[in-house]
């Protein structure tokens, strides 16, 4: 057992564990997405980790840049969704959003 | 020694997301998330993976935190701090179970894995990782282009489009 | 005649059989476009179907053996046929009666509003009726044979309301012939491990083979209008259209279930003389026989009595078939083709005068041998025949029922003989009483003889009741028993009867039959009333007046069942409604109240979900690993 | 011929999009909705040709790529289709062509965002359909993912935005999910295409670093499972389907969640966890829990879309059932079922946008007897309910019936009781649906109420008889795929 991917492994769940965790407790939309953040820097590590392991690390790193790419539109759309709930609703506190229920 | 830097990143990268989600000032927290970015993009470079590395650094350190800051900004939320009234008890609960099962698979894995690292010491070539991306990963160009076309509508119909309300 | 077939089949009968059964669809479905007005279209659809089938059966008849396979569906489900000498004759006979009743028809239904609907139902049945015969596998026979059922209750429906309880009665009690055929079907596929008609191949008839053995029969009898699935025929007989009575109680029917029955009990099972299963059919044949005779013998409207005739002599059939001697075999076959020519002439005469007075009640007609003299000596040919008076068709057929009859049992024949008096005898009296004594008839009566398109096929058929009489050889000898080679053997049944000791007794029993005419009409002074000394005799009189108010009807009884089952499943009925209405409603709405509830728009609560679910999933792989 | 109707499954809608932004924006509505019928129609017809191209040489499927030919090696994602990638093309086009026939008398002055953002989303569920790479299949669904929270929130009222943040998070936890559950099968495989990945797992349980493969089991399952809706992962999708735009619902439940969902889970079950008992199991089992939970759920629902949305997660279950059994004719009936509710759940939702167009409303307890009004609407929603409750002549009963089937088989007979005895639910909250909104007497307000106009009509009505004739001719369509050695 490589003591250093013991230690990347135990990073990347605990990285996990922060975001599933703010995504859970927040009410502030923006953290949420934060939240969803910190948990893709974790993904970002574990998929390097596995070209790092598995030796074949420029793939790795294909995949690991069009992730980002998927992950700056996705947090461009988020915000852009947040901004247009905060002009109509005043706040970005995700209490508000319970009109859609049952 | 280049394994000391690696464990010593992460650390303090896992210390950043923690302040991430810790503090209550939301340009904190942003910047704290940048800061972790900044630093995983520092593992990245070590492990050998200099291009995502390069990439980590400039896109999501640097775009996101924009990303986030304007909307911030936009929304006047930083003075707005966390409320901290503990309404739904299932909610507090779920934390205890999410650690109790990322702790069980951890040790699962820990401890019936074994990782031989076939290449660890040697980062990828730039010829290598220009095959990868250009001769596999067709399918993955065009998803990247259309996703910036859809990141470019989503701007227009979400910013651009006013209101008439 | 292989020119032609040849011609038609370009060398392979396999498009035969299309032409056979999607050239009188297509015609009928013209029939019901082609507007009331242009009635003479209508008119030529059905003649060209019915000629075209006729050309088409000739071809068919006189091809050699062939098997038409088409892969359908699976589990063997194939789209199969096969023209042999049997099946080929019987397509033959059929569309020779469809071909003369579709004559009559054209002239008969000019001018009514339901001749499109007829003539629909009229061509769809030949073709059924073609497929039905044709098949060689039971799945495809079965859709055609069920499908006969459709067109059956849609003649009855037809125009007028009040048919409707007579189309049910038909349908309910052939459904159940059906439904038992089905259930044979199943026992027989079941046993021989095939659906191919022509692989199943005498099967004992013990254990689940007497099972599946009885069902069959019965479905191939309640076709043919046995008892006890008759009752609706008499029903139909005053309610149908009038080409619906020659063309399928009179003659259809009789073929299709009796080349089913001859199946049944000489190809798929191995029939034997004087085991249990021979007799039980035996003895449907001769409760037939004289049951549906009786009741012939008081009937006062000709197309009634005509009908319970048609009951009477599938039991004559029956019993010769079910002897399971070669002589009943042959005896049976020809008495089934006898009855098609004599029924059917029967029942156009009727139609005929029916066309010229409006009615068919004996007790309004009288003396029309005068005005109708074709329409009359066609009758007298018929009944002659019918009463199985020598030389005519009627008396050899009978002649080698009774034969085989004797040869099984005393008793069978004895039935058979009562039968054969009491035919005479309704026969005599219905003749008289509508052909002789004294002219009567209604006031808006046409005193003339019917068109010459309605003469024609009454003619023929006549003829046809000579010919096959005189010249039996021609069924007996150059059709059937080749036919049946195998069972029959070298022995040949044509010609004069062997036993000049059962000639004898007929003949005494039609003496005895003019005797209690004379006696009846002297009674009491007219023809209508020759048998009245029967039906009035001190004990009969109260089972007729019970028969006439169907007391003895299988369907009122089962009329009845179904009203007790109904009154005991209604109670059940109420119990499950209960839980359905009630239980089964409180609980699904207030799970799902609570569903509504719990799902209260906040997002994390659907992450929390979802986290459990994940937990949910951990869970069960501990499990199933 | 064939080079041509592949590569236009994703080289038109790119061509479209192009289009659409060169014409003036004053024009530019009704030009581009008409664009957009062209695209989905000739995709339809690609699908066809191509379809019967496979058949007339025999293949089972047919490679292709785009930009460059790649030499096959180790982690090369090539484009493909095959028999059910083609199925499901022709669900893509006929379900836009619905959309956008519903659209065009609904999205009004959105029209032009409205047919880019489809050209997107086709994009991307063509690309689910085609790719056969694990990481592609993950760009594609998330593309679909980001069009379709846009399209959400096209009208910009505060439901619309709801929903989209809604299934914007959901999908974002879903994405991560899978996304680590690749990168731990990576560090297994060294390649992610789907043959390499079903070569490197065929002997698991012994492989170097099987634990971490069971976790990336678990956390693929609840990915797609997330998206596909399954219960419990369901929360978001109603909310997402009762706040989008007729339109939009229509596309959503008609294809969209399906694709992203039950599409992927299908596909990769079929090419690259074949044969791993311990994932068909926990498939089933979601599956009826899905089954069971989305009909009870449905039953209280107060809003057209709201049920529908409910009996979308019911009918998913059945399709994760069949494929879940395991067998052949699991997957076949999954296929057909996929393609049956692709037909009568779209029909439904046109029906709701037809209701929605005329009544201004979807709240059930506001309708009634708009039998009389509407006979359009109300028929074809009769007939794609009854099909939807597996009521014999009419297509879903077909594939419902092989499900079934398939799960009886597979040793599971308390599934099979469970599913089939479900069905009671589906004809139940049919049943409360149609007499609140179409039968008994009609509601005072809504005397005025007329049929809905041209072209939402003309998509019931076209659906409705494709799923009649599907039905009907569904023997002859078994007895072909028999013949042809499929089933």
């Amino acid at each position: 057992m490589n003591i250093v991917s013991a230690i990347i492994l135990t990073a990347a769940l605990l990285m996990i564990i922060a975001g599933m965790f703010c995504l859970v407790r927040t009410y502030n939309l923006i953290r949420i997405i934060i939240a969803i953040e910190l948990a893709m820097k974790a993904i970002t590590l574990l998929l390097v980790f596995s070209g790092w392991v598995n030796g074949n690390l420029a793939l790795a790193q294909t995949f690991v840049i069009t992730m980002i790419v998927l992950e700056v539109i996705v947090a461009v759309v988020a915000a852009g969704i947040i901004v247009s709930l905060y002009r109509k609703n005043g706040n970005v506190d995700i209490r508000e959003l319970t009109n859609l229920k049952g | 020694m280049q394994q000391f830097f690696i464990v010593l990143c992460l650390v303090l990268m896992v210390l950043a997301g923690g302040a991430a989600v810790m503090f209550r000032s939301m340009l904190k927290s942003s910047i704290s998330l940048a800061v972790a970015s900044a630093l995983l993009a520092a593992v990245l470079f070590l492990m050998g993976a200099y291009w995502a590395s390069i990439f980590e650094l400039s896109v999501c350190s640097g775009l996101i935190t924009v990303v986030f800051v304007s909307a911030v900004s936009l929304t006047n939320t930083d003075r707005c701090s966390e409320v901290r009234v503990r309404e739904h008890k299932a909610r507090v609960a779920v934390l205890p179970a999410i650690l109790i099962f990322a702790g069980a698979a951890l040790l699962f894995i820990l401890f019936n894995s074994d990782f031989n690292i076939v290449a660890s010491a040697t980062p990828a070539s730039f010829s290598a990782f220009k095959e990868a991306l250009w001769s596999l990963r067709q399918a993955d160009i065009l998803g990247q282009i259309i996703v910036i076309l859809a990141g470019t509508f989503a701007v227009i119909v979400l910013f651009k489009e006013r209101d008439n309300i | 005649m292989s020119g032609l077939s040849s011609m038609i089949t370009s060398g392979n009968g396999a498009g035969l059989i299309w032409i056979m059964i999607i050239i009188p669809v297509i015609l009928a479905f013209l029939t019901l476009i082609i507007p009331k007005t242009a009635y003479i279209g209508r008119a030529i659809a059905l003649l060209v179907g019915v000629i075209f089938n006729f050309i088409a059966a000739i071809a068919v008849f006189s091809t050699q053996e062939i098997t038409m396979l088409l892969p359908w569906a699976n589990f063997e489900m194939n789209l199969a046929f096969r023209i042999y000498n049997f099946s080929g004759f019987i397509v033959l006979a059929i569309s020779v009666f469809a071909l003369l009743i579709a004559i009559y028809s054209v002239a008969f239904m000019r001018n009514k509003n339901e001749s499109g609907q007829v003539f629909f139902f009229y061509l769809l049945t030949v073709a059924l009726a073609n497929g039905a015969v044709l098949a060689n596998n039971f799945v495809i026979m079965l859709f055609f044979w069920e499908a006969l059922l459709v067109t059956l209750f849609g003649f009855l429906i037809i125009n007028q309301k009040k048919n409707v309880k007579t189309a049910v009665k038909a349908l309910v009690l052939s459904g159940t012939a059906d439904l038992l055929l089905m259930l044979g079907i199943a026992l027989t596929v079941y046993q021989a491990g095939t659906l191919s008609m022509d692989a199943i191949v005498d099967l004992p008839i013990s254990g689940i083979g007497v099972a599946g053995y009885i069902c069959l029969m019965l479905g191939a009898i309640g076709k043919a209008g046995s008892m006890p699935f008759h009752s609706w025929i008499p029903d139909a007989a005053n309610d149908a259209p009038l080409p619906f009575m020659p063309l399928l109680p009179g003659s259809m029917e009789k073929l299709l279930g009796i080349y089913l029955l001859v199946r049944v009990s000489y190809n798929f099972y191995n029939l034997q003389p004087e085991t249990g299963v021979s007799i039980a059919v035996m003895t449907i044949g001769a409760v037939t026989i004289i049951l549906a005779v009786a009741m012939a013998l008081i009937q006062k409207d000709m197309k009634r009595l005509l009908a319970y005739h048609a009951i009477s002599q599938v039991g004559y059939m029956i019993l010769g078939i079910g002897t399971a001697l070669p002589v009943g075999l042959i005896g049976g076959l020809y008495h089934m083709i006898n009855n098609a020519l004599y029924k059917s002439c029967l029942f156009l005469t009727a139609g005929s005068i029916e066309h010229r007075t409006g009615t068919t009640d004996l007790r309004k007609i009288g003396g029309l041998a005068k005005v109708m003299p074709v329409t009359a000596v066609c009758f007298i040919i018929a009944a002659l025949s019918i009463a199985g008076v020598p030389p005519f068709n009627g008396f050899f057929s009978k002649e080698l029922i009774f034969d085989a009859a004797l040869e099984s049992g005393w008793i069978f024949y004895a039935a058979a003989l009562l039968g054969a008096f009491m035919t005479a005898a309704s026969f005599l009296k219905m003749g008289h009483a509508a052909f002789f004594g004294k002219e009567n008839a209604p006031a808006d009566a046409v005193k003339k003889e019917s068109p010459p398109a309605m003469q024609l096929p009454m003619i023929i058929l006549a003829a046809g009741c000579i010919i096959f009489g005189v010249c039996n050889f021609i069924p007996v000898k150059l059709i059937f028993q080749p036919m049946f080679a195998d069972i029959v053997g070298s022995h040949n049944f044509a010609g004069w009867p062997h036993s000049a000791t059962l000639v004898l007794i007929s003949c005494i029993v039609l003496l005895i039959a003019v005797l209690n005419h004379i006696y009846g009409v002297k009674k009491t002074g007219q023809g209508l009333g020759a048998v009245d000394h029967i039906h009035y005799a001190p004990v009969l009189h109260s089972i007729y007046n019970g028969a006439e108010k169907r007391y003895f009807d299988p369907y009122e009884w089962l009329m009845i069942v179904v009203k007790i089952y109904a009154y005991i499943s209604f109670g059940i009925d109420r119990a499950i409604n209960w839980i359905y209405d009630v239980l089964l409603v409180k609980i699904v709405s207030f799970v799902s109240a609570r569903l509504r509830m719990a799902n209260n728009g906040s997002p994390a609560r659907y992450m929390v979900w979802s986290f459990s679910g994940v937990a949910f999933i951990v869970v069960l792989f501990i499990a199933l690993m | 011929m064939i080079t041509f109707a592949t590569i236009s499954f994703l080289g038109l809608p790119l061509l479209a999009i192009l289009l659409l932004n060169i014409v003036r924006k004053e024009t530019g509505g009704t030009i581009s909705i008409n664009i957009g019928f062209v695209v989905s129609i000739i995709q339809m017809i690609a699908a066809v040709v191509c379809l019967s191209l496979l058949w007339l040489h025999g293949k089972d499927f047919i490679e292709f790529s785009l930009f460059w030919d790649m030499n096959a090696t180790l982690g090369s994602a090539r484009f493909s289709v095959d028999l059910f990638s083609l199925v499901v093309l022709f669900c893509i086009g006929m379900v836009s062509l619905a959309s956008l026939l519903t659209a065009k008398k609904t999205i009004g002055a959105k029209a032009l965002n409205y047919t880019n953002l489809l050209m997107v989303i086709m994009l991307g569920m063509n690309g689910i359909a085609v790719v056969t790479d694990l990481f592609s299949l993950y760009v594609f669904l998330e593309i679909t993912g980001i069009a379709s929270f846009v399209m959400i929130a096209l009208l910009h009222d505060k439901r619309g935005l709801e929903g989209a943040f809604k299934y914007l998070v959901m999908s974002a936890i879903a994405s991560a999910l899978i996304l680590g559950s690749l990168a731990l099968i990576f560090t297994q495989t060294g390649s992610l295409v789907y043959g390499d990945v079903a070569n490197a797992l065929a002997d698991w349980r012994n492989a170097q670093y099987a634990p971490l493969l069971v976790v990336a089991f678990v956390a693929f399952i609840a990915g797609f499972s997330i998206k596909a809706g399954i219960a419990p992962f369901h929360g978001w999708l109603p909310d997402a389907y009762q706040s989008a735009p007729a339109s939009v619902s229509v596309l959503l439940g008609g294809i969209v969640t399906k694709m992203a969902g039950v599409y992927a889970i299908i596909r990769v079950l079929n090419s690259v966890f074949v044969s791993m008992p311990m994932i068909n199991q926990t498939l089933l089992i979601l599956g009826l829990i899905s089954i069971v939970f989305g009909a009870v759920a449905a039953c209280g629902q107060r809003d057209f879309k709201r049920i529908l949305a409910y009996s979308s997660i019911s009918q998913i279950g059945y399709i994760i059932i069949g494929i879940a059994s395991g067998s052949l004719l699991g997957f076949v009936g999954a296929m057909l079922h996929f393609f049956n509710h692709a037909t009568f759940k779209t029909t439904l939702f046109v029906n709701s946008a037809a209701v929605e167009a005329q009544t201004g409303t979807t709240d059930i307890d506001q309708l009634g007897g708009l039998q009389a009004r509407m006979p359009v609407t109300a028929v074809s929603s009769i007939l794609a309910f009854l099909s939807m409750a597996g009521i014999p002549p009419l297509a879903g009963f077909w594939s419902k019936l092989l499900i079934i089937i398939a799960v009886w088989q597979s040793a599971s007979v308390a599934g099979g009781a469970i599913a089939l005895a479900a069905s009671i639910f589906t004809a139940a909250y049919f049943l409360i649906l149609q007499r609140k909104v179409f039968f008994g007497p009609l509601e005072d307000h809504l005397t005025e109420i007329t049929e809905a106009k041209g072209t939402i009509s003309l998509a019931a009505v076209l659906l409705s008889i494709v799923t009649v004739a599907f039905g009907v001719l569904f023997p002859v369509i078994l007895n072909f795929l028999h013949l042809q050695g499929i089933l």
